[in-house]
Formats: C-alpha cells, sequence, structure tokens
C-alpha cells in the first residue's frame, strides 16, 4: 500500500497548498513535497523485485483489485513497481522538490494554486510510473496534462496562451490517438484477455493470441496499433517532426515547470514507448526497425541543428533535449541489453541534467531578466557558483565520463553497436554519435559568449550571485549528476534485469 | 346510436327554430339606416375610446382556475359512476375510496393555495397593496 | 326496473312506429319530429313565462297588477309581445364583429333547447337516452357560455364586454360546484343515463303511516339538493346572482346592444336555460317525472315551473350581490362545500353499503 | 398502513414502492402549504430546507432500495402497481436517484438565486412537481402513465423557464419551450393513440405481443415514428431540439441545469423503457426500425450539438448545445441495441453516463448561476479571470468542463468510456468512433472556458461581493460527486448495467 | 359500424389541420388552438379503437389527454399573457431576444 500512500499524500498535499495562503505555499508545498521523496527512498531501499513487471517477474508493492467491471474487460486498481519504473519514481519525487524549491524566486503570484498544481502534478506522475493496468494508467497520464496547461497558460511568459493551447492540443490528440490504438488491440485480443492490465495484455500479444478487429486482420490490426500508439507516445517524448511544441511550451513556461517538463514529463513517453511498444509489439518493432531508427537519428541531428541556431538559453537547452531523447528511442529500438537499459537510464540521467540546465538558466534569467546569448556575458565574474555549476552540467550534458549522462550515452551506443535487430544499426549510431559533437558545440559556444570573457550586461539589473535556495537545488542535482555517473550501478542494475526479459522470446 | 339521431335532430330543430324567427323577422321588420342610432351605447354620452377595454385580471384568473377544476370533474366522474357497484362487487372500501380522497385533497390544497395567494381575490383590499408595496420597497 | 310512470321506449321511436317507418330513415323522421314537438313544448312554456308569467310575478312582489289588458288575465300579451320584437328594426352599432355578434344569440337558445334532448319528461316524452346523459346535459347547458362571450365581446361596447366577462366568469366559478353535486347524486346511483336515474328515485326510502316517500335524492341528500339549486340560481343569472347583466352597473351586460329578433333569441334562450336548470334538478333530486296521482308529464312541468317560481321570487326578494362577493362565495363557499358534499357522500355510501 | 395495501393480488408488495414519488410530492404540497400558511412573508430558508430536506430524504430511500434490491432480479423481480400501470425496478430506482439528488442540488443553489425574487414557494413546489413527474415517467410502464406523467415533468418546467417574469429572456425561453413542448406532446399523443389502434392495449408488454405480426404495420410504423418525436423532445435530441438552446439560455440558471440533466435522464427513462419493453427487437415487424432511427438520431444529435456549441459567444448556450450533443451520446443507449447483443451493457452505459451527466453539468449550470448571481456577464470573455477572483468555485467548474469533455481524470471520461466501449462491444464502433471524434472536439469549447476563467487577464475589476452558502455547497457538491464518480464508478456501471439487463 | 380506417383518416385529417396550424400561424394563441386540434385527433383515435378493441384503456386514456391538455392550455396561457406584457404581442416570431 506503499504506493497509494505516496500518491495520496502527494494529492492531499496538494490540496492543503491549495488553500494555503500565498505567502507560506512555497515553503509548505517543498516541506510536504519531501515526504514523497523519502516514501521513494525508502521503496528504493526496500526494493526486492526481480524481472520486468509486465513479463512475468515479480513486482515490488503490488496492489491488485477489481476497479470496476465492464463487459468483458474488467478494469482493476494494479500498481508495482519493478526495475524500470522505481528509478523513474524516485526521479520524480526528486526533481518535484527541487522544481518547488527553485519556484521560490521566480513565481510571486498565485502561489498557493501554482504550488498546488504543482504536487498535483507529481501525484499524478507517481501514478504514471506505477499503475500497470491500462485503465488506471491512462487515467493519471491524462491527468498530468490538466496542472501542465494551467502552469504554462497562468504562469508562462508573454506568449503564454499559445503555448498552453499548443500542449494541450497536440498531446491531447496524442493521446487519443495512443487510446484508439491501445483499445483497438485490446479488442483484438477479445476473450483472451479478461483485465486491462498490462501484464496480461502483454504476455497475450507476445503470445500471438491476437486477432482481427473492425475489419483489419490481426497481423494489420498490431501494426496499425503499433504506429497509433507510437505516433502517440512519440508526441511526448517528443521525437521530430512532432516536437513543435516543446520549444514553445518551454520557453513560455516558468523555469520549474520546465525542470519537470524536461525532467519528467518527457520521460512519460518514452517509458511509455518501451512499456507499451517495445514490451508488447517486438516483432512490429524489428520489423520497423529503419523508420523508428531513423526518427532518433533525426531527432538527434535536427535537433541538436536547431539548437545550433538559437539565441535564447531555453530554446538551446530544450532543443538539445529533442536531441537527447532521440538517443533514447534509438537505444530502445537496438533491442540489447546495453541498449535499452542505457534507454532507460538516460531517462533517469538526462531527467536529472536536464532539470539542471533549465534550473541554471533560470537562476541566471531571474537575476538578469533575460535570456538571450547576445545580451551578456562574463557572468561568471559576478556568479561564480551558478556558472560553475552550469559549466559541470553541461560537460554533462556533452557526456563527460563520471557523469551520469555518460554512462546513459555509453551504454546506448554501446547496445546499439551491437544490435542485431537490422543490418544497419551501426551506421544509425554512427550517425547519432555525431550529435555529440554537434552538442559540445552549442554548448561550448553559448557558455562561452554568456559565461566567460569580459562583463558586460546592458540591463538595469544588479548581477549578483543568486540567492542559497536558489543555488542549493542546482547543486544536489549537480551531486545526483556526479554519483549516478560514478556509479552507475546504484539504478543500472535493476534496469538490467527488468530489461532483459524484454529482449527474449516474442517474436525476437 | 339512434339516441345520437334524435339527439342531431334536436340539434337540427335548435338551429332551425332561431332560423326561422330571424326569417319571420326580417320579413316583418322595417329598415331604416341612420347614421345616429349605430352609435355604441354608452349611456347616452358620445363613445369615447375603444370597447375593448382592459379587464381585471382576476377574470384570467378565475379561468384558470376554472380550467384546471373542471377538466378535474372529467376524471371524477368515471369514478363516480363505479363507487358503488366496484364496492357491492366486494372491493374494499379504501381501495375505491382512498385514491379519489387524494385526488380530492389535492385539488383542495391547490385550490386553498389559490385562494390563499389572490387568485380568486376579487378587490385587493387597500392596506393589502400597502403592505406589498412595503415589502417591495 | 320499469318506472311505472317511464315509458321505455323513447319518443323518436314512438313517433317512428306511429309513422310506420323504420331504420335509419324511421330513426331521423321520428327524430326530428320528436325533437320539433319537444322544442315546441318549451317553446309554449316560456311564451307562457317569459312576457307573461314574469311580469305578473313581479307585480305581484310590487303590489302592482301587471298584463291585463289584452286576452283573459292578459294572456294574448304574449303574441303582441311576440309580434312586436319580432317586427323591431335591428340596429347592428358601429364596428361590432360581425360573424361573432351575429352567431352569439343564437347559441343561447341552442344550447338550452340542446340539454333537454336528454331530460325524461314523463309519459314517454323523452327523445334520447344515451349513457352519458347527465354529463351531456351539463355540456350542451355550457355552450352557452360561448354565446355569451361572443355577444360580450362582438359588440363593441364596454359594458357588453364587461358584461360577458362576468357572464362567463359566473358561469364558470358555479359550474363546478354544480357538476360536483350532480357527481354526489351519481355516487348513489352509479350511471349517468337519466332514465336510470329516474328509476331508481322511484325506490321507496321509507313509509310513514302508510304514505311512501319516495328515495328521491332531494330527501336521501338535502344538502347536495340545496347545494344544486343555488348553483342553479348563479348558472341561470338570477338574483341575487345576476351580476353579468346587472342593470345599474353595466345597463344590461352583454345584452346591451341587441335588439329586435336577436334580443328575442336571447330572451328565449335564458328562459329556455332556467327551465333547463329546473329540468335537470328534478331529474337528479325530484324523481324527474315522477309523483302521485296525475301523469308524469304533467309533475314534470309542475317541477321545472316550481323552479321557475323560485328564480322569480328571487329576482324580487333578494338583493344582488357585488361581483366580488359572488365570486368569492362561489370558489370559498360553494366549491369548498361541494367539494365537502361529494367526499362525505362517498364516504357514507361506502359505509352504508 | 393495512388499509393502504394494494390489493390487486395477493403476493403483490404494497405502493410504499412508490416512496420515493410520494416523498417528493408530498414535499411539493408541503411547501404548498407553507405558502398558504405565510402567503405573504414565505421564508425562503423555510422553503429551501424543506425542499431539499425532502429531495434527499427521496433520495435516500431510493438509494436504500436501490441497495437492498427492491424491485430487482435478485429479490424477486420488479413490482408493478395499479394493474401494471407502473413498475418499480432497479432501473427505475436508479434514475430516481438521478432525479432526486438533482433536484436536491437544484434546490439548494436556488435558495440564494431566489433571494430577490417573489413567488419562490412556488418554484421550489414547481421543481419537486416536475422531479415527482420525472420518477413516475422512469417507472411507467404503459404508454397512458408514460405521457401523463411526462407532462407532469413538463408543465411545471414551462412555468420554471418562464419564471423571472420580468426577464424578456425568460419570457421567450418559457414560450419557445412551451410551444415546442405543446406540439410534441400532441405528437406523442397521436403516436400513442395510433400504437394503441394497432395493439388495443398500452401496457407495454401486451403491446409488445401485439405488435409481433401486426397487420397494420404501416400505422404503427408512424406511431412509432412519433414517439420517437415525444422523446426527442423531453431529452433535447433531434429534430425537436430546437427550444433546448433558448430555454437553456434565457431559464434560471438552476432550471437550465435541472432541465438539461434531470429533464433529459427522465426522457431517456421512459423512453429506454418504451422502446425496449412496448417494442421489442426480437417482436417488432421488419418496418418499424427504430433501432435505425436512433442511430441516425444519434449521430445527427450529437455532431449538430457540438459543431454549434463550438460557434457560441456565451457560455450558457455553449453549455445549451453542448447538452443537445450529450443527448446524442446517450441516445447511443438505444442506438446500439440489437436482437441478442450485449444490450444491457449498452443500455446501462448510458444510464451510467446519464448519472455522471447529471452531476457535471447540473453543476456547471449551478455555477452559471454563481456567476449569474454575481453579475458577471455571459460571454466567453466576461469570464475573463474568474478564478482569481473565485478560486474554488472556478477549480468546480473547471472540473465539469473538463468532464463534460471526457478528459480521464474525471468521471465523465469513465462514463463515457463506457458507454462507447459498450457500444464497440455491441459490434456498433462507428457509433463509438463518432462518439469520440465529437468528444475530442468537445474540449476545443469546453476549455475555452477554462482558459477564460485562468489564463485570460480580467478585463476589470471584479465585484464579488457575496459567497453565497448554498450555491456554493451545490457547486461544490456537485464538483466533490463528479471527481468521486472516477473511483467509484464501479459500483455505478455494475448496477446499471445489472439492472438494465433485468430489461431484456 | 364504420370501419376503423375512417376514424384513422378522420384523425389524420384533424391531425393535419392542426399541423398546418402550427405552421401557418404566427399567433400564440391559434397556435394553441391548433395544438388542441392536434390532441383531440388523438382522441378520436383512442376512442374509436377503445371501440373496436372493446377495452375501456383508449377512453381512460382520452380523458387525460383532455385533463392534461387543459392543464398545458393553463401554463401556456399564462405564459403567453407575460409574453403580451414584456413584449406587447402575442405573435411567437416578435419575441426574439436571442438567436434561434
Amino acid at each position: 500500500m506503499i504506493i497509494e500512500a505516496l500518491i495520496a499524500v502527494t494529492f492531499l498535499a496538494a490540496l492543503v497548498v491549495f488553500v494555503a495562503p500565498d505567502e507560506y505555499a512555497g515553503r509548505l508545498a517543498a516541506a510536504l513535497s519531501v515526504l514523497p521523496v523519502l516514501g521513494s527512498l525508502w521503496m528504493w531501499a526496500q526494493y526486492d523485485a526481480s524481472g520486468n513487471a509486465l513479463l512475468g517477474g515479480s513486482i515490488a508493492f503490488e496492489t491488485d483489485f477489481v476497479w470496476l467491471t465492464l463487459g468483458g474487460l474488467d478494469l482493476h486498481w494494479f500498481v508495482g513497481v519493478d526495475g524500470i519504473s522505481l528509478p523513474l519514481l524516485v526521479l520524480t519525487t526528486i526533481l518535484s522538490t527541487l522544481a518547488i524549491v527553485s519556484a521560490w524566486t521566480p513565481i510571486s503570484e498565485r502561489q498557493s494554486q501554482f504550488y498546488g498544481l504543482m504536487l498535483f502534478m507529481e501525484a499524478n506522475l507517481l501514478g504514471v510510473f506505477t499503475a500497470l493496468d491500462f485503465f488506471a494508467w491512462f487515467v493519471f497520464w491524462e491527468a498530468v496534462l490538466v496542472p501542465m496547461y494551467f502552469l504554462i497558460g497562468v504562469w508562462g511568459g508573454p506568449n503564454r496562451r499559445y503555448a498552453a493551447i499548443k500542449f494541450f492540443v497536440y498531446t491531447n490528440i496524442a493521446s487519443l490517438v495512443m487510446f484508439i490504438g491501445f483499445i483497438a488491440l485490446v479488442f483484438g485480443l477479445g476473450d483472451s484477455v479478461s483485465s486491462m492490465r498490462l501484464p496480461e495484455i502483454a504476455q497475450a500479444l507476445r503470445a500471438g493470441e491476437l486477432g482481427g478487429f473492425a475489419g483489419l486482420n490481426a497481423a494489420t490490426l498490431k501494426t496499425v496499433a503499433f504506429v497509433a500508439t507510437f505516433l502517440g507516445f512519440a508526441v511526448k517524448v517528443p521525437v521530430a517532426p512532432l516536437h513543435t511544441w516543446l520549444p514553445d511550451a518551454h520557453v513560455e513556461a516558468p523555469t520549474p515547470v520546465s525542470v519537470m517538463l524536461a525532467g519528467v514529463l518527457l520521460k512519460m513517453g518514452t517509458y511509455a514507448l518501451l512499456r507499451f511498444n517495445f514490451t508488447m509489439m517486438p516483432d512490429v518493432a524489428t520489423a520497423l526497425v529503419v523508420p523508428i531508427a531513423g526518427i532518433a537519428v533525426i531527432s538527434v541531428i535536427y535537433g541538436a541543428l536547431l539548437a545550433l541556431a538559437q539565441q535564447d538559453l531555453k530554446r538551446i537547452v530544450a532543443y538539445s533535449s529533442v536531441s537527447s531523447m532521440g538517443y533514447v528511442i534509438l537505444g530502445l529500438v537496438a533491442y540489447t541489453t546495453y541498449g535499452v537499459g542505457g534507454a532507460t537510464f538516460q531517462m533517469i540521467a538526462h531527467g536529472l541534467i536536464s532539470g539542471l540546465m533549465f534550473m541554471a538558466v533560470g537562476v541566471i534569467y531571474n537575476t538578469t531578466h533575460t535570456r538571450m546569448v547576445g545580451d551578456m556575458s562574463g557572468i561568471a565574474d559576478r556568479m561564480p557558483v551558478t556558472a560553475g555549476i552550469f559549466v559541470a552540467g553541461a560537460f554533462g550534458y556533452m557526456g563527460l565520463p563520471l557523469m551520469a549522462g555518460f554512462a546513459g550515452e555509453f551504454f546506448i551506443f554501446k547496445g546499439s553497436f551491437a544490435s542485431t535487430v537490422h543490418s544497419a544499426m551501426p551506421l544509425f549510431t554512427g550517425a547519432a554519435m555525431f550529435g555529440i559533437v554537434i552538442v559540445a558545440g552549442y554548448l561550448l559556444f553559448a557558455m562561452q559568449r554568456t559565461l566567460f570573457g569580459p562583463f558586460s550586461f546592458d540591463g538595469e539589473y544588479e548581477i549578483t550571485e543568486a540567492p542559497t535556495h536558489d543555488v542549493a537545488p542546482l547543486a544536489v542535482l549537480l551531486l545526483l549528476v556526479i554519483v549516478l555517473g560514478v556509479a552507475p550501478d546504484l539504478f543500472f542494475g535493476m534496469i538490467q534485469d527488468a530489461v532483459n526479459p524484454i529482449l527474449t522470446g516474442g517474436g525476437l | 346510436m339512434s339516441e345520437w339521431i334524435a339527439i342531431g335532430a334536436l340539434g337540427v330543430v335548435a338551429v332551425g327554430i332561431p332560423l326561422g324567427m330571424m326569417a319571420v323577422s326580417a320579413l316583418l321588420r322595417p329598415s331604416v339606416p341612420e347614421q345616429g342610432k349605430r352609435a355604441t351605447y354608452e349611456s347616452g354620452e358620445v363613445p369615447t375610446g375603444t370597447a375593448r377595454v382592459q379587464f381585471n385580471i382576476q377574470y384570467y384568473m378565475v379561468a384558470l382556475l376554472f380550467l384546471i377544476f373542471d377538466v378535474e370533474t372529467v376524471l371524477i366522474f368515471p369514478w363516480t359512476v363505479i363507487y358503488r357497484s366496484a364496492l357491492d362487487q366486494g372491493v374494499g372500501l379504501m381501495t375505491v375510496l382512498w385514491p379519489m380522497l387524494v385526488f380530492i385533497g389535492v385539488l383542495v390544497v391547490g385550490l386553498v393555495w389559490a385562494w390563499r395567494n389572490g387568485a380568486v381575490k376579487w378587490v385587493k383590499s387597500p392596506l393589502a397593496n400597502r403592505q406589498k408595496t412595503e415589502r417591495n420597497a | 326496473m320499469v318506472a311505472p310512470l317511464q315509458s321505455t321506449t323513447p319518443l323518436p321511436d314512438t313517433i317512428a312506429g306511429l309513422l310506420g317507418l323504420s331504420g335509419t330513415v324511421g330513426q331521423i323522421v321520428g327524430g326530428l319530429i320528436g325533437a320539433f314537438i319537444i322544442a315546441n313544448l318549451l317553446l309554449v312554456q316560456t311564451a307562457v313565462a317569459g312576457p307573461w308569467a314574469k311580469r305578473k310575478i313581479t307585480a305581484a312582489f310590487t303590489d302592482r297588477i301587471a298584463v291585463n289588458r289584452v286576452g283573459p288575465f292578459g294572456l294574448v300579451v304574449i303574441v303582441a309581445d311576440a309580434v312586436r320584437l319580432l317586427s323591431k328594426e335591428l340596429v347592428i352599432p358601429e364596428g361590432v364583429d360581425r360573424p361573432t355578434y351575429d352567431l352569439g344569440p343564437l347559441f343561447v337558445p341552442f344550447s338550452a333547447l340542446l340539454g333537454f334532448a336528454v331530460i325524461p319528461m314523463g309519459n314517454g316524452i323523452h327523445l334520447a337516452d344515451p349513457e352519458t346523459g347527465l354529463v351531456f346535459a351539463f355540456a350542451a347547458s355550457s355552450i352557452a357560455s360561448l354565446g355569451l362571450v361572443m355577444m360580450g365581446y362582438g359588440s363593441n361596447n364596454k359594458y357588453s364586454l364587461l358584461g360577458g366577462l362576468r357572464a362567463i366568469a359566473s358561469n364558470i366559478a358555479y359550474e363546478i360546484p354544480l357538476v360536483v353535486t350532480a357527481a354526489s347524486v351519481v355516487v348513489f346511483t352509479g350511471t349517468l343515463q337519466m332514465s336510470e336515474i329516474v328509476a331508481q328515485q322511484t325506490e321507496p326510502l321509507l313509509s310513514i303511516a302508510g304514505v311512501t316517500i319516495p328515495q328521491w335524492f332531494a330527501f336521501v341528500n338535502p344538502f347536495a339538493f340545496v347545494l344544486f339549486v343555488i348553483a342553479n340560481l348563479a348558472e341561470v343569472g338570477r338574483n341575487p346572482f345576476d351580476v353579468p347583466e346587472a342593470p345599474t352597473e353595466i345597463v344590461a351586460g352583454y345584452q346591451t346592444e341587441y335588439s329586435s329578433v336577436y334580443f328575442v333569441l336571447i330572451y328565449l334562450g335564458e328562459f329556455i336555460h332556467i327551465f333547463l336548470g329546473g329540468a335537470i334538478a328534478a331529474t337528479l333530486f325530484l324523481g324527474g317525472p315522477a309523483g302521485p296521482f296525475l301523469p308524469g308529464f304533467v309533475w314534470f312541468t309542475i317541477k321545472i315551473w316550481a323552479f321557475y317560481l323560485f328564480t322569480q321570487w328571487a329576482r324580487s326578494a333578494v338583493p344582488r350581490l357585488r361581483i366580488d362577493q359572488f365570486l368569492d362565495i362561489g370558489w370559498k363557499g360553494m366549491l369548498v362545500l361541494s367539494f365537502a358534499n361529494l367526499a362525505l357522500t362517498a364516504i357514507i355510501v361506502g359505509v352504508i353499503a | 398502513m393495512s388499509l393502504l395495501l394494494q390489493s390487486a393480488d395477493a403476493g403483490t408488495p404494497m405502493w410504499s414502492a412508490l416512496a420515493p414519488t410520494i416523498l417528493l410530492g408530498v414535499t411539493g404540497l408541503v411547501l404548498l402549504g407553507i405558502d398558504m400558511l405565510w402567503p405573504d412573508e414565505t421564508s425562503n430558508t423555510v422553503l429551501a430546507v424543506t425542499s431539499a430536506v425532502g429531495s434527499l430524504l427521496a433520495f435516500g430511500v431510493t438509494a436504500w432500495f436501490l441497495v437492498a434490491g427492491t424491485g430487482q432480479t435478485r429479490t424477486g423481480g420488479e413490482i408493478t402497481l395499479y394493474g401494471d400501470a407502473l413498475v418499480v425496478d432497479g432501473m427505475s430506482l436508479f434514475f430516481t436517484l438521478i432525479f432526486t439528488i438533482v433536484t436536491a442540488m437544484v434546490v439548494v443553489a436556488s435558495y440564494d438565486y431566489l433571494r430577490e425574487q417573489r413567488h419562490r414557494a412556488e418554484f421550489y413546489a414547481l421543481v419537486l412537481f416536475a422531479a415527482t413527474g420525472m420518477t413516475l415517467m422512469a417507472m411507467a410502464n404503459s404508454l397512458a402513465t408514460a405521457f401523463v406523467s411526462l407532462e407532469l415533468a413538463s408543465i411545471p418546467s414551462y412555468a420554471l423557464v418562464a419564471y423571472l417574469k420580468e426577464d424578456k429572456g425568460s419570457v421567450e425561453a418559457g414560450l419557445k419551450y412551451f410551444l415546442i413542448g405543446a406540439v410534441s406532446s400532441a405528437v406523442f399523443a397521436f403516436g400513442i393513440s395510433l400504437v394503441y389502434a394497432t395493439s388495443g392495449s398500452m401496457i407495454f408488454g401486451d403491446v409488445a405481443s401485439a405488435v409481433e405480426g401486426s397487420e397494420m404495420v404501416g400505422v404503427l410504423g408512424i406511431g412509432v415514428l412519433m414517439i420517437v418525436g415525444g422523446f426527442a423532445f423531453k431529452t433535447a435530441s433531434v429534430p425537436f431540439h430546437f427550444w433546448a438552446p433558448e430555454a437553456y439560455e434565457g431559464a434560471p440558471a438552476p432550471i437550465s441545469g435541472f432541465l438539461s440533466s434531470a429533464s433529459k435522464a427522465a426522457g431517456f427513462a421512459v423512453a429506454f423503457r418504451v422502446f425496449v419493453e412496448a417494442f421489442p427487437l426480437g417482436a417488432i415487424p421488419a418496418g418499424v426500425d427504430w433501432v435505425l432511427a436512433f442511430q441516425v438520431l444519434a449521430v445527427v444529435t450529437m455532431t449538430l450539438g457540438n459543431f454549434a456549441a463550438a460557434t457560441q459567444e456565451k457560455v450558457k448556450r455553449m453549455l445549451a448545445y453542448s447538452s443537445i450533443g450529450h443527448a446524442g451520446y446517450a441516445l447511443i443507449g438505444l442506438a446500439a441495441l440489437s436482437a441478442g447483443g450485449p444490450n444491457g451493457d449498452v443500455l446501462g452505459a448510458s444510464m451510467a453516463h446519464l448519472l455522471v451527466y447529471g452531476f457535471m453539468n447540473t453543476g456547471a449550470f449551478l455555477f452559471i448561476a454563481l456567476v449569474e448571481h454575481w453579475g458577471v456577464g455571459r460571454t466567453f470573455e466576461d469570464y475573463n479571470g474568474l478564478a482569481s477572483a473565485a478560486p474554488v468555485a472556478a477549480v468546480a467548474m473547471t472540473v465539469f468542463m473538463f468532464s463534460l469533455a471526457g478528459l480521464p481524470p474525471f468521471g465523465g471520461f469513465l462514463s463515457k468510456y463506457a458507454l462507447f466501449y459498450s457500444a464497440i462491444e455491441a459490434g456498433f464502433w462507428w457509433l463509438a468512433a463518432v462518439g469520440a471524434i465529437n468528444s475530442a472536439l468537445s474540449l476545443f469549447y469546453y476549455s475555452r472556458v477554462v482558459k477564460a476563467m485562468w489564463i485570460e487577464e480580467p478585463a476589470g475589476d471584479f465585484e464579488i461581493g457575496s459567497r453565497p452558502v448554498g450555491l456554493y455547497a451545490a457547486v461544490l457538491f456537485a464538483g466533490i460527486g463528479t471527481l468521486l464518480l472516477l473511483p467509484g464508478f464501479g459500483p455505478v456501471i455494475e448496477t446499471a448495467q445489472s439492472v438494465a439487463a433485468a430489461l431484456f | 359500424m364504420v370501419p376503423p380506417q375512417y376514424y384513422l383518416l378522420l384523425s389524420a385529417a384533424v391531425f393535419c389541420i392542426g399541423l398546418f396550424g402550427i405552421l401557418t400561424r404566427r399567433n400564440a394563441l391559434l397556435f394553441l388552438m391548433s395544438v388542441e386540434l392536434m390532441l383531440n385527433a388523438a382522441n378520436i383515435n383512442l376512442v374509436a379503437f377503445s371501440y373496436v378493441w372493446g377495452n375501456l384503456t383508449g377512453q381512460t386514456f382520452g380523458l387525460f389527454v383532455m385533463a392534461i391538455a387543459a392543464a398545458e392550455v393553463a401554463v401556456g396561457v399564462g405564459i403567453i399573457l407575460v409574453l403580451y406584457r414584456d413584449f406587447d404581442d402575442v405573435d411567437v416570431t416578435k419575441a426574439t431576444t436571442m438567436r434561434w
């Protein structure tokens, strides 16, 4: 029941904060958000399951009961974690707390509503990463959109309405497409499943029990469903060319929201891809290796090139996220322990690093009130700590050894080079590695222009070191990035354990 | 059916006799057209304004009440017709009486409500009018 | 159960039998002749009641002599008046609503005459006896209201309009007590057929010293009878309920603008209406044409004339009510009493039976 | 009490199965009684409390019956009363649940709405009488009772819509509602007469056995079509939907909520029973394919309602059109029936959707009542920035809007899902597809309200003087209900489907 | 005995007259009268077929239809009265403060 408790506590915290007075809301929210952090760490410490939750492995902290009976398919309340979801759970709780703390400075109006929504979003994210019934999962999945919509729309920048609507429409349509695709799949399974529990569906699918539905035969149905769900999740990831909502959302969103968006929400997409497409339908995935890997590589290169062309620091980080998520997809489609496991690890790593980057940009913005590369230079003189962490984070992004980013990218490349799903995989991997060069280029370029060199700043604001509560989350994140880089096995072991069952049987 | 033929016959006669009288009268009576006597009668004064005057709203209230109650009598009559024979055939008293008592009771509640709310009050007393005005003010 | 005074053969059939006709043709011919007879019976009675009896009675109340010049007891005044009224010029005022203005006066006698179709008058003078006789009588007599409002509206006269409205208001206010009270009789009879209602009243109620009192509903339920007569009085618009044509307030109400034959028709209709009211009351409460010694039709005539005399007495002896008092009595008094009567009757019948 | 027994034949239960109906009716009479005792100074509080207590009591009794299994298969099947004219079964109780809870919310909300109005007792009494009629509609087992109870529900509604008689919009709304209502009731009555002409009975079961192999198929078909028309009016479906936007916009907002949820549900209640019981799919002649009629109506209704709603500038009117769209969804309950299909599931899903709809839609209209109470305007622009002035109510409204749109975290999602799912299960996946597309479209206009309230800047300062207790309580109650129907949807849908299955 | 089809024809004719009135009249009161015609068309059927089928259901229901028609008129005339007060007309097409 620990998972329910975690979600419930977070929901309650959201409620309490929502009605709390504005002055205390931020501190209250931060204090309350420590509870889920402790809970998730305790779960991590107590974790004793093995295998993939969907493929017959044991499930930690499992609860399962019938939520409602509907026709032939019962809907369950079914939650639990395995090696894939637990690291994401920990990431979510930690990043939420840090994001809330980092919001103290920039958010200056309607605070209680802001923090309430942040906690509400966190609660739903916990649900997304723990739910093992399609229906419960989908409810949480969609419920994340609502607070995000408000967070961007109410507290965002000047163009926030457009960004919020764009985000909302993109992701909702994507969800609808995905939902229809998946439901069609479930109908295709017919009587071979009695509920929408993901393990049941995954095992039935891998056992080849799919039938036809709505005039489609089994194979076509499976492909159609795969494409539909892939598209639905790809919007969330996002991959090019479905990424156009992301830069708008990031630029307009306030920093803490960007942190959550890049750090956790994008991972929902890759997590879902892993759970649904790559776990349940490996045969289709391997058949479609070329387009998928192609999309991944295009995302990597195209995202990186776009980042190179940006003047806005936040846009640079945002596009670099598109690029990074491309690696994840490449790793997933490789179908090797290191590929899939590395992709999963990269989700965590990228979550921490991109959070760090957005936060650092935010801290600089809080002081300078600009994010344009050309508007400032030599900031490091006045804000040495922030600049130092920023640089460290950027190196992490570039894949500097002993940082988490290195571990993730290394695992992915290792896995995808060795991939046997398609003879062209090494080619794709090589092309994607070229992305690293570009990343290094644009990050170095941006830091060179803003942080170093002679100090100059046109604005009327005084540039001083940021307050401790702004810098502290940065430091914590940097510490985590380094810890994970040094000891990737904190998570990688359980990830590998959960990933391995995917790679055997079921059409592979 | 024959009784309705007879009734129809009486209907014809009942129209025929007045029409016959009108015919006789038309043959007998003089016709001296003159503008003055065609004037609308208003006690010898020159008629003023239209004859379609606004009248007391209570007429409308009464009409509404009538509409309801008169039609309810339609529902009462079937009951009265079977009441006694139902009793004779051994149907329990309450079974036949109770529904109509409830029905009449509801009607009476409606009537008393209308009464208390002045639907059948032809002239509102000045006192009541003043109270109304004060409350609305 | 055949009442001794009641011929079971309806009048049209009797006539058809006398003429030797049968089938539909016989029914139609018989019906027309029967209807003509009944209509003329009523016309004769009205002729006596209207121009002559009414004046005599009023005169008696006010200690005058009234019509006595033409014929014995001035009876020929009836003919004189008829000719006089029919030969008057028909003045049609300006701005009347023509079809309405013309149709109104037709409706009043039509309605009253039609009501008589179902009244058993004794000695086989009973035009038709449908199962729904009682409600038919009420329905037919209600048509008159339509004529009244047409006259009031069509006359293009303020007095007429108010008179028409008042007529409607009074008719509808007292029609419900009337009908509900009649319903309390139906609770006893269990039928709406007039012949059956009459027949049931010939049953003996009780015998006192060898005199058998029949089960007239006036004896069985005197309260209902009183209510019915009062409501009936209001229905026919006679004192104390003659607000629709209150001469001191609104000249002559809806009849203000009518002259010549139209006036005759209205007048005729009102008197037949009084007789119809009496006839329904007699049928429901006084055993219809029943009575000792004399033939049924004579008894029936006596009863309806009794009611007529009662209205004329009231006209002379009772002051007129104000319209608000009039409606108050109707809605707050008569209606509640009639419902109480119905409920009580039902309970009593239920407990006794 | 033994005197009050219905003595038709041995073993027939007491008419106490009608307790909810009687409670509602008696409460209406008591309200009139209160108004009789103090005609000039009727206390708004006393009236509101009385009506709320009455409707909640009725709700409680209904819920108790439903839980205890009154009239359901497990306790001996439906209870028929008064010579089969009324039937108390799970379905009627389920719908009664909707009516009573909506009535309770509406009367509580009306407490504040009516503060400045005259003739309050009449208002409450009419609401309760209409609710009484609705419960009877759910119980009607004969075309006669169906018609009479439909009118008992409609006639007070006409008066309620035109209640603000100084307000031109209200009167106009009342007029249009009344005119179309009168026509459709005439059409309905004529349809009943035609069915009676072909079958010689009005009891559903007898009609069903009589229409099987009926010779006058043409007359029967026209009759059935006309009956469809009568229901289309009550449920605000095409082709008798014209009144709905006008009536909902012009009527006092609590009444709009009442009509668009309870009254609509009542229309569906009686439509379900009439078509399932009186014209069962297996028995009707081939020429009388009412399922096809409902399929056309469902698709046209939901599409028309949604597209029209998307073009509105006034929030209340948008809700009115969206209510038409929801009628289209609920019509799937009849459109997706087939001989031998999982009909109970389909019908039950539609019923469950109506229950959820009762909460979210009533809540939305009550929020509008709240806004009207504050004197804020009616267009989307007028709602700008409302969330900063009244965050709690705005949260509730957001819940209603997203739930109406069918976003997952709210009750509306599950009910729509259940509806579409059962349609697919019955083989009508194209109906579900049309529904899903419409549902996605509806997010556009619902989110406009949310966007206006939360994201847009207020045009001017709001003068939100008071926080009316009754309205707030009702809105919050509806909001919590909408939320709780997400986790608590299980019992609802199971009850609905099991009681619906009992019909077949 | 009159064949039942004739009743159907008669009632259909009355119904159509009512419908025609509804479609062509703009006066609210005439509209009401047309509705009454339609209801009475139903009554014709009900009573006629009550006779044909030999049960009383139709007649009884006819009484209810009458009662309901009266109630409907009572409310309707009330609304029309208020309409007249607010719009100075009983033309149903004049009342257009809202878009149709």
